[in-house]
């Protein structure tokens, strides 16, 4: 489908100055597959998995032909089995390998739930340390051209309630390289959800081998007036109101977490403190997810410095409508944060 | 087998005009007024034609992503379909849905899943719902190999002979799931063809040939009518297109021009067409006409979607739940 | 093994004194059984079903003997297979009967998410309303004697993310009976999940069949100081603690959710409109959960009454520990809810 | 099959050993103090020695719910599993995981799940993980009928082959899953003993004769190690107590007196040794000095259980990642 029409590409703004020495750009499936390029030259327990890794348009560019220099040996295309698999790729784990393992879909991972949640969240755990499972699960969230219900969710908010996993979302091609590069050398199990947008992206990319940390959020933006949270697809957008907002003389800061599990609560804490006012953005179901989360840690630790009631910008509680009409009325983004940041402004009680 | 003379030229009006609603969609797909992830069936007309023919408006049918054909075999209504591929609100799902989320209860398409093996076991509990009230309908589940992959058809055909079920499992093995080849999925034949036929009826056929699936499906329909239990049709068939989108994916390189010559040699409806020819059951000039009032009831459907309306934003909390 | 040892009987207070006429008190599982009996008795499309739903025990005795009376065809022992079994139950309700499904433990819903989120939950909104799914899926969290972390999850903060399903958490026996009746007179999937404890109580039930509506929690004891939110066991909880803290002259109000979806939100902003505190109590694990989403939800639009920062009681960010010593570690109840409300009664800036 | 006296002698010592653990934990189980739900697998013994007999020291298996004599048939330290029982910090699992969740690194024990099935398919990649690695190891998946109910079964069993990965399904049939017998559950056999053997070997066996199920386990073990592929092994057995718990479960009714009386005459154990007497490979007295060195070693490792710290309270944090 002409995912082009959906959305433009995107030239992401500098966030990197202070490299100037190197400024390579590149697209966003190419910073991931480079990252998984490095790890699979550089450990040979590294391999790839999954339905499509080794076909002609791999994985949206992010593994394309990493199986011609590698071999089928090390990336592999799957039977679909998603539940199966996953422990495959557990047990693979445990024999000490290091599994990357791709779903061009969330929406598939709700069939691994048994191994994610109730085998690789809690393998260390349960078994007091003895093992442990460094396994790294992706999947890119689909948006647009009537992907509907079952192939657009945005199941973060699921994930971020299950101790025991790691969850990561990149906004950036910088960070979708580095935290890659964290996820594969993590000794645990990593969940990474793109979101399909970001593969319009094209910004800075150093070449090396390099890691973004898990759970340090990075402000793209400083402001004083009020603070905006978001990930992924959502930080692109909540940096874009940002900078609408400055020309209205509201000056906001942006976060963007990054990773959710584990969360960088003092980077919240910190600006909202300053800011006393707080919009969380994220593209998951509103009700029960994560900004429900982030909006409660405020209210619980950070209830002092509060001017104003806390705003929420995630998805209606309803599944993906197909129809583009309705799609226009479902998503949210830069201008629904923009509203709520006026409202906070402007609140008295 | 032979035929009364109306059954054949049914068959083949059925093909034929699945045939020709993909090919319009696909000639309009460029367009972009369609916003929908389309999966033609061009090349598996036979399978959905084939079983179809023997059901009835009340029984059911589970279908997948790659659905128009079933959708339309069943009786669905071709306008409600066009509609839903232009995503309005006179579309089979009010615009919902899309392309691969069909359904039409009034001819019993409880709805298409693109979870792939998703309508497998919803068919085989709508089989269970049959049989516990006792009525002498039969529930036909549509899947590919890529869903021949998943564990819950080993769940699913369990049960379903478990409980002697009226439920027919029809394998559409076209070979392929997205670019990957069943032999890089699976070890060899689905080994549900092991069980004993007493259990659960199991049958290879050429998935092309209209007359086969025909001949096959009356066997596993008749069984399940009777009460007989589960069966389970393997479809060897080739998807003509590529996996999603229109047009053909032979660039692509994961399958050779030569063999998707091989299988355009064996389009289902063409062969059909020619055998009707020689065997005199239609004329060329039968056909054309048939051609004539297919081409101008898809100009029709395609007419009611176009000028259909949009669904209204403010609408997009409605059908949640059932109230 | 000896559940006895874990939880002693409970008397449950008499909370319906309004129906002096009829006194009648059962225990926990005779009032779930008493509902499915009725139901079965109505409505010939009922059936009941589940691993063990016939066997001696029936389900702690939530559904014993109830196949001698119906039959096996209409309460069967199922397959383990959970995901095919609830796909089963789906097409069952879309043929027009009404499914009962009973797990031991929620954990092996993880199994069934495909069919529960991906299917049921999206089934009539992805159609437009042409299909529903009267479905009910049952399954009791369990607690202590090691059940540990396969076997005690309590997964309410998973399923309350997910549009299209109803939520349904009952604390005493009245609700087990209305609700479990109230869900399969539903036209939609509903969740039921009870607790492991819950099956000691003994409590005032009605023999006349009747429902309690969702998304109406109740007051189960007035007061004006602090609002003590929780559902299911954690709601005996509160009470207690209401009652603890009565007698040091704090006068907490105890609400019930009884259903997280749909939520009464009126209830709990109502509440704390009044006492300006907010407790909320949840068994699940406290991040990214029920109690994430209460809270923000009053951050949103109770703040202006928030005289001091919300307070959440829930389980730390750990799978569950089978040893009985970091159980006491893990499992939260009636002495953090008091420390909590304790806490912010005397909270000032 | 003639085999050398000592190997006799320690298979039937191995399970001796199970068998005397498992009265020794349920005559201590009443007091309350082993605050886990056990799963005893007493009338199973031979399936867990007859196979692990084969295996090395860095062999692999995993394991379920019903996991005690898996784990002491691989060489599982004693002292840490009992110790694990009465949920101490010294054992196997740090009090964390209880009988149902053992584990044993050092002697390739991955861990047992809980969850009916979950550790096929983490046992079928501990297979693949042996064949990249290019080792000459065998992964072992001990699973009961309960768990041959799940699809993950099918999609393990279909990789295995797929990838001829080194791994043995071993499915201890004990006919049933909790009450509910496996007629109630599946509609006859396995259909994976249908899968040809060259491409995996499956065969049914006497699961309380260990003969047959050494004999059986060695080509199954052969195989895997010269790479030729996975194996079903189909042990017919036997629970002769309760589900959980301690005790026999007679008087609940779902089997009755007369068929746990018969599979009572079948005790592997006894029958072994009557074997062993009437060879005159072991004599009483033989048999009683292992009896004496037995009980002692339980003795012990109780001791060290019942006299070992509990884990404390601020340690709950601990272990939830590997840092
Ligand atoms: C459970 C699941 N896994 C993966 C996908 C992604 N996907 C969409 S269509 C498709 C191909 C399915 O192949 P097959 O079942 O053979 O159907 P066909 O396209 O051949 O008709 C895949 C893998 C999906 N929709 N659902
Ligand atoms: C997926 C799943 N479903 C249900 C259960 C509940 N359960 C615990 S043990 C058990 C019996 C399993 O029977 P089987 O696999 O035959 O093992 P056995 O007890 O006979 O050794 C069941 C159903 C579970 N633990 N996991
Ligand atoms: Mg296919
Ligand atoms: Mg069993």
């Amino acid at each position: 489908m002409p995912w082009s029409k959906v959305k433009p590409e995107y030239d992401e703004p500098d966030f990197y100055q202070q490299s100037e020495e190197n400024l390579r750009r590149v697209t966003y499936p190419q910073a991931i597959r480079e990252a998984l390029d490095q790890a699979l030259a550089l450990d040979d327990n590294v391999f790839v998995m999954g339905q499509g890794v080794d076909d002609p348009s791999g994985m949206f560019g992010a593994t394309v032909d990493l199986h011609k220099k590698y071999g089928s040996q090390r990336v592999f295309d799957t039977p679909l089995a998603e539940n199966g698999l996953t422990g495959i790729a557990i047990g693979a784990a445990l024999g000490g390998m290091r599994p990357v393992y791709f779903h061009n879909r969330p929406d598939f991972l709700l069939l691994t739930m048994d191994q994610l949640v109730n085998h690789a969240s809690k393998w260390s755990y349960m078994f007091g340390g003895a093992v442990n499972v460094p396994l790294v699960v992706w999947a890119c969230i689909g948006r647009g051209w009537g992907s509907a219900a079952q192939h657009s969710q945005a199941l973060q908010g699921l994930f971020m309630h299950v101790p025991g996993l790691k969850l990561v979302m990149p906004s950036t091609c910088y960070d979708a390289k580095g935290l890659m590069l964290a996820a594969i050398a993590d000794g645990n199990p990593v969940i990474i959800l793109e979101h399909r947008f970001n593969f319009k992206h094209k910004g800075f990319v150093p070449e090396n081998l390099y890691q973004v940390p898990f759970g340090k959020g990075i402000v793209r933006k400083e402001g004083k007036d009020v603070t905006l949270v978001a990930i992924s697809h959502m930080a692109t957008e909540a940096f874009k109101a940002a900078e609408e907002l400055a020309k209205e003389g509201i000056d906001a800061e942006m976060i963007d977490l990054r990773t959710l599990r584990p969360l960088d609560e003092e980077i919240i804490l910190t600006s909202v403190a300053k800011t006393g006012r707080l919009v969380i953005a994220d593209t998951g179901w509103k009700t029960g997810g994560v900004t429900g989360e982030i909006a409660a840690l405020v209210a619980e630790k950070g209830f002092p410095s509060l001017k104003a009631p806390v705003r929420r910008v995630g998805s209606p509680d309803v599944p993906t409508p197909a129809g583009y009409t309705l799609e226009r009325a479902f998503y949210m983004g830069m201008p629904e944060i923009l509203q709520a940041a006026r409202e906070l402004v402007g609140w008295t009680r | 087998m032979n035929l009364p003379r109306e059954i054949l030229i049914n068959l083949f009006h059925e093909m034929l005009r699945i045939h020709k609603v993909q090919l319009r969609i696909e000639s309009l797909y460029h367009l972009d007024e369609m916003k929908t992830p389309i999966h033609l069936c061009i090349g598996q007309e036979a399978v959905a034609v084939g079983v179809c023919a023997h059901l009835r408006k009340d029984d059911y049918i589970t279908s997948n992503h790659r659905g128009h054909g079933h959708f339309l075999a069943k009786g669905g209504d071709l306008k409600a379909m066009i509609a839903e591929l232009y995503c309005k609100e006179t579309g089979c799902s009010k615009g919902r849905g899309g392309s691969m989320h069909l359904v039409d209860v009034a001819v019993g398409h409880f709805g298409s899943s693109s979870i792939v093996s998703g309508g497998i076991p919803i068919g085989t509990g709508l089989g269970f719902a049959i049989k516990r009230q006792k009525q002498q309908r039969v529930s036909v589940i549509f899947f590919s190999d890529g869903a021949a992959d998943e564990g819950v058809l080993y769940e699913s055909v369990n049960f379903a002979i478990l409980k002697e079920l009226p439920v027919i499992f029809v394998y559409e093995n076209n070979q392929f799931s997205v670019c990957s080849h069943i032999s890089s999925r699976q070890w060899g034949e689905l080994i549900f063809h092991a069980i004993p036929r007493e259990k659960m009826f199991t049958q290879i056929v050429d998935g092309n040939s209209i007359m086969d699936v025909f001949e096959v499906a009356k066997i596993a329909v008749d069984r399940a009518r009777q009460d007989q239990g589960p069966s389970l049709i393997e479809c060897k068939t080739y998807r003509m297109r590529g996996h999603a989108g229109s047009g053909s994916d032979a660039k692509l390189g994961y399958r050779t021009a030569e063999e998707i010559a091989a299988w355009e040699a064996k389009c289902p409806v063409t062969l059909f067409r020619h055998q009707l020819l020689s065997e005199q059951v239609l004329t060329e000039q039968e056909i054309a006409e048939m051609d004539r009032d297919i081409e101008a009831e898809i100009e029709a459907a395609f007419r009611f979607a176009q000028e259909s309306a949009l669904p209204r934003e403010e609408d997009l909390p409605l059908y949640l739940f059932k109230e």
